[in-house]
């Protein structure tokens, strides 16, 4: 009943999994290439989601185990494609498999080499907050729950090697390319967070307790870092008074980021309800903003609720610059109040930076090979309104932020769009 | 006259008592919540025993009753939070007979602390965790269960009573 | 039945004549009393109304007016162009009482005036309306059966449908239960709806022609043994512009294509001799054999 | 099954992760003194490719009709250990897992004894509901590679074409005599200023000539039953009936736009428009060959006012008596009103154009662009608060017609305008017939009155009802790509089921002893998905039954039942007795 056509994904993300799954139930076999050792993307980085407080890593685990346990999805973790020749309806693509320096097959995910480990890395997942060892997981509920050594950093004591009962660490492993055939692809290869260090007037990078919205969001998960309890990064101290920055890379001509990211409207309501559950004694949140863009299902009334049920307060105005005061670390944001004309200065233990969404770096790489039209910021081109997941090349489609910022409901469904469009070149 | 009862008890085992709990928890939601639990290692006292369910809607009162009559000193329900389930409304169903259970659970001179529904999400493994403690030392203060003193003795043989 | 008064506008007699004929003899045999206009002028032209909107109404209004003065509150039309024009005219005259005072204000200087009374209707809708499909299949004598044909009901009978007031559906237009009436099939092909490019043909040659090969291919392709219009104007572009696509692309069509009344013509025994068939210039044999 | 249970006991060290904490030897050990229990061994790695040939020897070796693993989660682990015993031949249904991992090693690992003796009770309760375990058949519905797609605007469109290119007959419904719903009405569609028609005909064409779609226009539903996989519909076409079977739905119903009566004066001056009408106004098969002209004088307007958030984002203050309010946001307007500005722009350049909005909501890809643009265009933003709503007032005789005065809250000033033409950006509601169709498919509605996805998150497209799926704005208010990726999303969910033929549905449902019943219908109440219907038997005896397809095996009903008449296969009243009762009463679980 398998088709002998295949479809591949590139990108593990919530969209590249969803559009994996809604391939592969249709009887065609799925070849899912991450180049993380995980899937799950960016969303099994989120705390909880908007507008549901859903716990995101919950709802999306489940996703991330059907889709390793799928019979007709091929998973392929840590690995990239290097090569895409043919043309609609017979693609030859070239894969590089990297070698993880232990054998999935053995490995149980006891974590035993993990304990062992003597190197402690910043963990990108964290966003660079929290540790982890030179061999690991990115996080608890990774899938595969296989581990990874990062050579980078491995110093080849072997004790993971010594201490594996299921003798799954092997340092001889090396790349491996396999080639597949294909009918149809789908991108799904996401995005990446505005850098706010462009932005010197808002110190991030230099001040310690201004954070990016994804730093934050690993700060609230309990599963994080800091197990979810909120603290400076400057003192440890519980911050009291936070400020969320919205447009930071976004409507922002100057530093070329004219678009709308979409979702930061959403993400730093969210997080700042979130704040004032998590922070015990309480803590106050202010939203600066120019337009609060509530415009998703149920986004408005909970947009209405965060001010009436939680007490969030929204100032309308950008923030021209943060200062920091040298003594207590604290920030001084310096803001025009465009309702009341007034300019003033407002002091805070905690400023979050709602960074908006660009292209990421996968997006680019990809496009090294497939040449695809972009768009002035990077995101690939629809065909045209009423065919938005088509690329301009047959056979190739597309769904989630590479093709414009979105998100997460409106990323799925556009995965199941490319799902859709896909099937129909794999039969 | 339930105070008397439970007067009796406490005289009975000053002793170091443990309460033995039993645990109903929904598959989607409660159970996830209790694997959570495990996988962020939180510890919690080993009184429980966990009985998986597909859906709090489903338990029957006379489940709950039996579990006291075989010797339960407490009974956890535990299902998803409001607007939460997996079947839509089973756990506001599950609320409504518990309701009514609790005020059963009195007249028969049972402490109606035994007894606790809450809703534990599937991210909220430290909060079950909570859950447990806080009803063990309840149970601890209370004592053991007046029907529980049989389990030395005579076990209930009988089949549950048909319900019509 | 009632009178109507009959607007023949200007390309019906000028250049085809056929259709006036056809048009006269065939609502004889149907009961339809036409009274012939006098002084009209041009319709309510859409091509001016680009330029000047009052001028527009106001050359429909007068047009209008003359019905009225004819005691008549119907107005019937065989142009698809002219419909639109004056049923359009009508309404807006009709909805916007400040805009017809203005028109009146015009036409005083013509000393005419006109009261917003008349009804615009287009011929094929008087068949299926007055005369109606029952009374069409009784007067019918030719076999049609074998017929497949492929309507043409053209851009302004249509549209804007919320002025034309014409049921119009993808699936199903009034038209076809016409044709079925004749005992012809209706079959449906891809741009039976789309523009046949006529209007464009003083602007662009190059457009209307790449417009009009594109209709005739996807008319071939429904494999039909005729095509069937109520627009004169639609009429000539497939008529005389198939003969110069045929001769620009250098391909052969060969779609004959009949006017509604012709069609009626024919089904009632008139020959394609009375009906003065000789003034199309795609050959029409092979519908004729078959239905002989 | 009437054999003597034979059960294996197979106990797992998970590496350290049990063996760490809990003796488990001592718990194998343990197990071989229950009942029915014929072997009992321990494994490192139960999981791992040798402890799951451990368990298929044993089943061989010990002819045993029972597995119980006792290891880590079910949730993680039961789909694997299912297949194991199912290569052997046995049905899944009698496996079962005790969680010594989640639930005792890991959350007790300080207390090795008491964590010991807790898996041994485990272990015990396992067993105890291993013996009253029984088979159950598979249950496997045929799907009908037809699908139903309720409306023919451009989501309905979209997905029907998929549908049928991708090879299933496609019947599709439209209420009015043409597809292309509402964007078929526009002039332009923003930020690119697209011509609908342009984007809509040849889609129309190939849908009208499509082998494998059936169209109906000016048609309606008449009745519908069924479920996923068997539905049955009479479609009423004008006058004539069809009856037709399928095998999945996709509704795609679309929206309404907000009727403004009795706010902004609307319908009170013929120059105050709602967005849609100012579309068919600029329209070249508009009244007016697409001249821009005030209704009432037929003039071109010089200066006209754009108002958002109307029949949006209201409160009870923001509405007049008796209209229940809209709360949430249409998505929508506020791009829609800019593009509206820019068309006006190009039609007459020198009208004048005044925005009174709340929040400018410009999100999607473009459309940021789209209001820069705008801007430069020497427009007039006025930013208008809830608690202060713009008033309109006709002026008779005054040089401009009208004139809309609002407070700015960004200028704080209170601002007066005298305009030609007043336009109402509405909002979206649902279509009439949402509420009708419903009930008829038992999916729900949101507080919104839109259809409710399954899962807001990660389950946009899926209705609550297996085999019906959410397309376009029928799910709540979205544009034209929005819908459409909606739209081609809910048709690759449709896709899926008829694409295999069949779906399993679970075997753990609800069975009913019609003996028991009384068809008092207390579970039909109980039941969220409609599973349970009433049959007539002979001697005219109404009793209740289980539609195996449309059953979520929650359980709900048997719990609700009065006469205990409801068995919760694979959770039966026994089974769960029998674990409480060996958990509690160690005697009682033992040999």
């Amino acid at each position: 009943m398998l088709n002998e056509k295949a479809v591949l994904v590139i990108g593990g993300g919530v969209t590249g999994i969803q559009a994996a799954i809604d391939v592969a139930n249709q009887g065609i076999k799925t070849y899912l290439v991450e180049k993380t050792p995980s899937v799950g993307g960016h969303m099994a980085q989120l705390d909880k989601t908007f507008p549901t407080l859903d716990c995101s890593a919950c709802i999306l685990t489940p996703k991330m185990v059907d889709v390793a346990r799928h019979p007709n999805i091929e998973l392929l973790t840590y690995s990239e494609v290097k090569e895409v020749s043919g043309t609609a309806g017979d693609f030859i693509i070239k894969i590089e498999k990297k070698p993880r320096y232990v054998d999935a097959t053995k490995c149980t995910g006891c974590a035993h080499c993990a304990i062992h480990c003597p190197v402690e890395v910043l963990n990108d997942f964290d966003e660079m907050i929290g540790v982890r060892k030179a061999i690991y997981v990115p996080f608890p509920q990774a899938v595969p729950l296989v581990y990874t050594i990062d050579m980078d950093n491995c110093i080849e004591c072997e004790l993971c090697k010594n201490v594996c009962e299921a003798e799954a660490v092997n340092f001889d492993q090396e790349i491996e390319e396999i080639e597949v055939n294909v009918g149809s692809i789908i991108l799904a290869t996401g995005y990446d967070l505005f850098d706010a260090t462009k932005l010197k007037n808002y110190g991030y990078g230099s001040y310690d307790n201004v954070l990016s919205s994804l730093e934050f969001e690993r700060l609230l998960s309990a599963s994080g870092p800091a197990g979810g309890h909120v603290f400076r990064l400057s003192d440890g101290k519980i911050p009291r008074r936070i400020a969320f920055l919205q447009c930071v890379g976004s409507r922002d001509s100057e530093h070329g980021m004219p678009y709308c990211s979409r979702v930061c409207c959403m993400y730093a309501i969210k997080n700042a309800i979130l704040a004032k559950d998590h922070i015990h004694g309480g803590c106050e949140t202010t939203i600066y903003y120019i337009d609060v863009r509530a415009f998703g299902k149920g986004f408005e009334e909970f947009y209405q609720n965060s001010q009436t049920r939680f007490g969030v307060k929204f100032v309308r105005g950008k923030v021209g610059e943060i200062v920091e005061d040298v003594n207590t670390n604290n920030l001084i944001v310096r803001v025009e109040n465009t309702e009341t004309g007034q300019l003033f200065e407002d002091e805070f233990d905690m400023v979050v930076l709602s960074s908006g969404l660009v292209p990421s770096q996968g997006s680019a790489e990809i496009n090294k090979i497939l040449n695809l039209p972009i768009d002035q910021y990077g995101f690939f081109e629809e065909l045209n309104r009423i065919s938005p997941v088509d690329t301009k090349i047959e056979g190739v489609y597309m769904a989630g932020v590479c093709e414009s910022v979105k998100d997460i409901p409106d990323g799925v469904s556009q995965a199941s769009a490319a799902a859709m469009r896909a099937s129909l070149k794999a039969i | 006259m339930v105070e008397a009862k439970e007067m009796i008890n406490e005289t009975e085992c000053e002793t170091k008592f443990e309460p033995k709990l039993i645990g109903f928890l929904c598959n989607w939601c409660s159970y996830a919540g209790a694997d959570l639990a495990g996988t962020s290692r939180v510890q919690y006292p080993p009184n429980i025993r966990i009985v998986r369910v597909m859906c709090t809607g489903r338990l029957d009162p006379q489940l709950i009753l039996n579990t006291f009559r075989y010797g339960a000193d407490g009974v956890l329900i535990a299902g998803c939070h409001e607007g939460d389930c997996h079947y839509i409304g089973g756990n506001y169903r599950a609320y409504r007979k518990y309701i009514l259970l609790k005020e059963f659970v009195k007249k028969m001179g049972i402490n109606e602390k035994r007894l606790r529904l809450e809703w534990v999400s599937a991210s909220e493994g430290e909060r079950f965790a909570k859950v447990v403690r806080e009803m063990v030392d309840d149970i601890k203060e209370i004592g053991p269960s007046p029907f529980g003193v049989t389990t030395t003795g005579g076990v209930v043989e009988d089949e549950p009573e048909p319900k019509i | 039945m009632k009178d109507f008064a009959l607007y023949l506008g200007c390309l019906t007699p000028t250049r085809v004549p056929s259709y006036e004929v056809a048009l006269r003899k065939t609502s004889e045999k149907m009961g339809l009393r036409f009274i012939e206009m006098e002084n009209t002028t041009c319709c309510s032209p859409m091509s001016i109304l680009s330029l000047d909107y009052f001028t527009t109404l106001s050359i429909g209004a007068r047009n209008l007016a003359i019905v009225e003065e004819m005691g008549l509150d119907t107005m019937v039309t065989p142009c698809n162009g002219c419909f639109e024009g004056l049923k359009k005219a009508a309404a807006i005259l009709r909805n916007y009482p400040e805009t017809l005072e203005q028109v009146n204000e015009i036409l005083a200087t013509v000393d005419k005036e006109y009261k917003g009374t008349v009804e615009v209707r287009h011929l094929s809708k008087v068949y299926y309306d007055e005369v109606g499909v029952d009374k069409i299949k009784e007067l019918m004598v030719k076999p049609f059966d074998s017929l497949r044909i492929g309507i043409r009901p053209g851009c302004h009978l249509m549209k804007p449908t919320a002025i034309t007031g014409i049921d119009y559906s993808e699936r199903y237009v009034f038209l076809d239960d016409l044709i079925k009436a004749t005992g012809a099939e209706s079959v449906y092909y891809k741009h039976r709806f789309r523009c046949c490019g006529g209007l464009l043909r003083n602007v662009s040659e190059e457009v209307t022609e790449g417009m009009l090969r594109e209709r005739l291919i996807e008319l071939k392709k429904g494999d039909i043994d005729c095509a069937v219009t109520v627009c004169p104007l639609c009429f000539l572009q497939y008529d005389l512009g198939q003969k110069l696509v045929e001769r620009k692309f250098k391909e052969k069509y060969n779609i004959p294509i009949l006017i509604y009344s012709e069609l009626l013509g024919l089904g009632m025994g008139l020959s394609a001799e009375e009906l003065g068939l000789k003034t199309h210039r795609v050959k029409l044999d092979s519908v004729l054999e078959k239905i002989s | 099954m009437e054999e003597e249970p034979r059960i294996g006991v197979f106990v797992c060290n998970c590496g350290i992760n049990i063996g760490g904490v809990v003796n488990v030897e001592e718990v194998a050990e343990y197990a071989t003194t229950l009942p029915n229990v014929v072997v009992s061994r321990s494994s490192l790695y139960t999981c791992s490719d040798r402890g799951q040939g451990m368990i298929k020897d044993d089943i061989d070796e010990f002819k045993l009709n029972r597995v119980i693993v006792a290891s880590c989660s079910p949730r993680m682990h039961e789909p694997t250990f299912r297949k194991v015993i199912e290569e052997k031949g046995l049905n899944k249904y009698v496996f079962e897992q005790a969680n010594l991992r989640e639930h005792v090693s890991w959350v007790h690992s300080k207390q090795p004894e008491e964590a010991t003796k807790k898996a041994k009770d485990l272990v015990r309760m396992a067993v105890a509901k291993a013996r009253l375990l029984e088979s159950l058949p598979q249950h496997l519905v045929d799907v009908k590679g037809e699908a139903l797609v309720i409306g023919g605007g451009i989501s309905g469109l979209t997905a029907a074409k998929s549908i049928a290119d991708r090879g299933f007959k496609v019947h599709l419904v439209e209420k009015t005599p043409n597809f292309g719903g509402k964007m078929a009405q526009l002039y332009k569609v923003f930020p690119t200023f697209d011509d609908p028609q342009e984007l809509l005909n040849p889609l129309v064409e190939d849908i009208m000539a499509h082998p494998n779609i059936t169209p109906y226009l000016s048609a309606e539903i008449a009745d519908i039953e069924g479920y996923i996989g068997n539905y049955r519909a009479i479609i009423r076409e004008q006058t004539e009936e069809k009856e037709i079977e399928f095998g999945t739905i996709i509704v795609a119903t679309g929206f309404n736009a907000y009727d403004p009566n009795g706010e902004f004066k609307y319908g009170k001056h013929q120059n105050i428009l709602t967005a849609m009408e100012l579309h068919q106004l600029m329209r070249a098969d508009g009244p007016t060959q697409g001249n821009l002209v005030t209704p009432a004088e037929g003039k071109t307007p010089r200066s006209i006012a754009l108002i958002s958030c109307v029949g949006s984002r209201q409160n009870e203050n923001t509405v007049p008596e008796g209209k229940k309010p809209n709360a949430y946001c249409s998505r929508v307007c506020c791009t829609g009103m800019i593009a509206t500005g820019m068309e006006i722009k190009e039609k007459s350049p020198d009208a004048d154009i005044f925005v009174l909005y709340r929040d400018l909501r410009t999100h999607g890809k473009g459309h940021e662009e789209l209001f820069t643009e705008f801007r430069q265009t020497g427009s007039t933003m006025i930013r208008y608060t809830d608690d202060q709503l713009p008033m309109i007032s006709s002026t008779q005789g005054a040089e401009y017609p009208l004139s809309v005065t609002s407070y700015d809250s960004l200028s704080g000033l209170n601002v007066e305008i005298p305009v030609d033409l007043v336009v109402l950006a509405t909002g979206m509601i649902p279509d009439d017939s949402a509420s009708n169709i419903a009930s008829k498919l038992h999916i729900t509605i949101s507080a919104d009155g839109f259809f409710q996805e399954l899962h807001p998150k990660l389950a946009p497209l899926d209705s609550v009802t297996d085999g019906v799926y959410l397309a376009g704005t029928a799910q709540g208010p979205k544009d034209v790509p929005d819908s459409v990726s909606q739209s081609l999303g809910a048709a690759a969910k449709a896709c899926a089921p008829m694409a295999l033929g069949q779906v399993e549905v679970e075997s753990t449902i609800a069975v009913i002893d019609e003996d028991f019943c009384t068809g008092c219908g207390v579970c039909q109440g109980s039941c969220e998905f409609s599973a349970i219907v009433f049959e007539e038997r002979d001697e005219g005896k109404k009793v209740s039954k289980v539609i195996e397809a449309l059953c979520k095996g929650c359980g709900t009903c048997g719990s609700s039942c009065p006469s205990a008449a409801i068995t919760m296969l694979h959770f039966k009243d026994a089974q769960l007795d029998a674990m409480v009762k060996a958990a509690l009463t160690p005697q009682a679980g033992e040999k």
